[in-house]
């Protein structure tokens, strides 16, 4: 962290971390696409709480909207009614976001190329998701939790928009 | 209640389709469904006007995606218009500006059509 | 229920309700009043994802933010970083929402009686919130959670809106 | 971000305040500072534009609670105009309706003030 860029600390919020490292900002959710829109808005407004701007929060529900897709799509096949939990931990420095659940798991990040032509040409009519939280995130990563759940996790940086992408 | 609303208008051989809300894995089903009506008429020049959309995610997009080609092999396209700040954002993001043409006006996008009509 | 007031029951997510009791639909979060815009958009989403209509889910969310601002303001004194879950329980009848927290309880329903000339004459600048939650809402009560924190109950029926209020 | 911003405009001897954004708890003390600023510059005829307001919670609906008699007091009062059915709702359900008179428009809220100032 450069000491000309301080990080406004009343942007913070340390109380929604905890010692434990476990979140205060959780949301549990049963895998159905209708409380898509829902994430994405909590999402955005949560970015926008611990200190982002309205147009990188954005980003974030953007990111999140298609990282909670894949969950529903991929690692329950469509299933309704299976677990979802997000934990959002804002901290000085970045938000985290943990998109948990118990269905088929991505040891890690799919994909090294993205050609949309190619994909246009085969009349895909997907294979955009990934790119786009790679995009828009800072980090994405995906792995188990320490609970045995799959998880992705993404992280954005609070510095990135203060240096004007 | 209404996540997406869908309408659609004729503009001489063009069809303008408004969508109204939001467009994501929920709601893509009901796009894409007037995307085909209006394939199946055999109006293949289609004009997305975002006025009434508030965002639109991948798999909005991968409806757009899945279709262009088959238009355009009928001299048809699928071009968009009057999108705001979020929706500029995705198609940036992805570069799908290389892949759909975007106006700035209905007016302008509809008029696309005959400019280059030459091989209709 | 009578017969000719069927309940729509694609509206319904009983997925979003556990056999247990357990609520699928949750949310944790710091108490801090910075985050009451976000909670009361969440519970407006959610009305409307389970079945409210959209002024409908709007009194639901006024009386969930009420019922916040009380756990902020008063079980916790408005220290911040104390925890806070809300648990919304959808059912085909009826949207249960309740707000769980560790600071002091309330045992029951205060206020009997309100009366908004004496608030002004007085000065008060509140006084409200319970009312607001009790006209709102079919249902209000206060007491423990089985996890030992205590809680406030809010309910909705569905069927209200059907007659006109 | 912006949350709630304030602003006030002087329209002869009425100062009408916009609120934009919404009024909760943890607002409220911007709402109420921009209504003490008002009252201690000694304007007293106070209208609240809602236009730009989503909703108020209770604890908004508080500070005018709290302040309107002394306005009074002084001759003036708090008057509200242009509120969304939000707003609306919430001032139904208490009965506030009762306590402050809410106008249509901004002109009738302002002009108001002028046909019963005989009493200033
Ligand atoms: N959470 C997940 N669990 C299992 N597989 C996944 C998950 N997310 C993505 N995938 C796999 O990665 C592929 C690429 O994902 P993505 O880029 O989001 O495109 P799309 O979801 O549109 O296919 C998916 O088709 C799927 O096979
Ligand atoms: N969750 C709570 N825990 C403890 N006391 C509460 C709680 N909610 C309300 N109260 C008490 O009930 C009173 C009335 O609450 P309310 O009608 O919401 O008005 P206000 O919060 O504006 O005072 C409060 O002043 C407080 O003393």
């Amino acid at each position: 962290m450069s000491p000309d860029e301080p990080i406004e600390s009343n942007e913070d919020d340390p109380s929604a971390s905890r010692p434990n490292g476990r979140s205060m900002l959780e949301l549990r959710f049963p895998s159905n696409t209708k409380y898509l829109h829902m994430v994405r808005e909590l999402a955005r407004r949560i970015a926008e709480s611990t200190g982002f701007e309205a147009a990188e929060a954005e980003k974030i529900a953007m990111a999140v909207n298609e990282a909670t897709t894949n969950v529903i799509e991929h690692a329950y096949h469509g299933e309704e009614g299976r677990e979802i939990e997000i934990h959002f931990q804002p901290g000085g420095e970045s938000l985290d976001i943990q998109i948990l659940h118990d269905g088929d798991a991505l040891e890690e990040v799919p994909m090294p190329g993205f050609d949309l032509d190619k994909l246009v040409a085969e009349r895909r009519k997907g294979g955009m998701g990934i790119y786009i939280m790679k995009q828009v995130m800072d980090g994405l990563r995906f792995g188990k939790a320490g609970s045995g759940k799959s998880m992705c996790v993404l992280v954005r940086y609070k510095r990135r928009d203060r240096k004007g992408e | 209640m209404a996540d997406l609303s869908m309408a659609s208008e004729r503009r001489g051989d063009v069809v303008v389709i408004y969508p109204r809300g939001f467009i994501n894995a929920h709601t893509v089903r009901q796009f894409e469904q007037e995307l085909e009506r209006a394939m199946e008429s055999g109006r293949n020049r289609i004009v997305i006007n975002g006025s009434g959309l508030s965002y639109i995610a991948s798999a909005g997009l991968g409806a757009i995606m899945g279709h262009i080609e088959d238009v355009r092999s009928q001299g048809g396209d699928i071009r968009l218009t009057d999108l705001n700040e979020t929706v500029l954002n995705i198609l940036n993001v992805l570069g799908f500006n290389h892949i759909c043409r975007v106006f700035d006006s209905e007016q302008e996008a509809v008029t696309s059509y005959s400019e280059a009509a030459s091989n209709d």
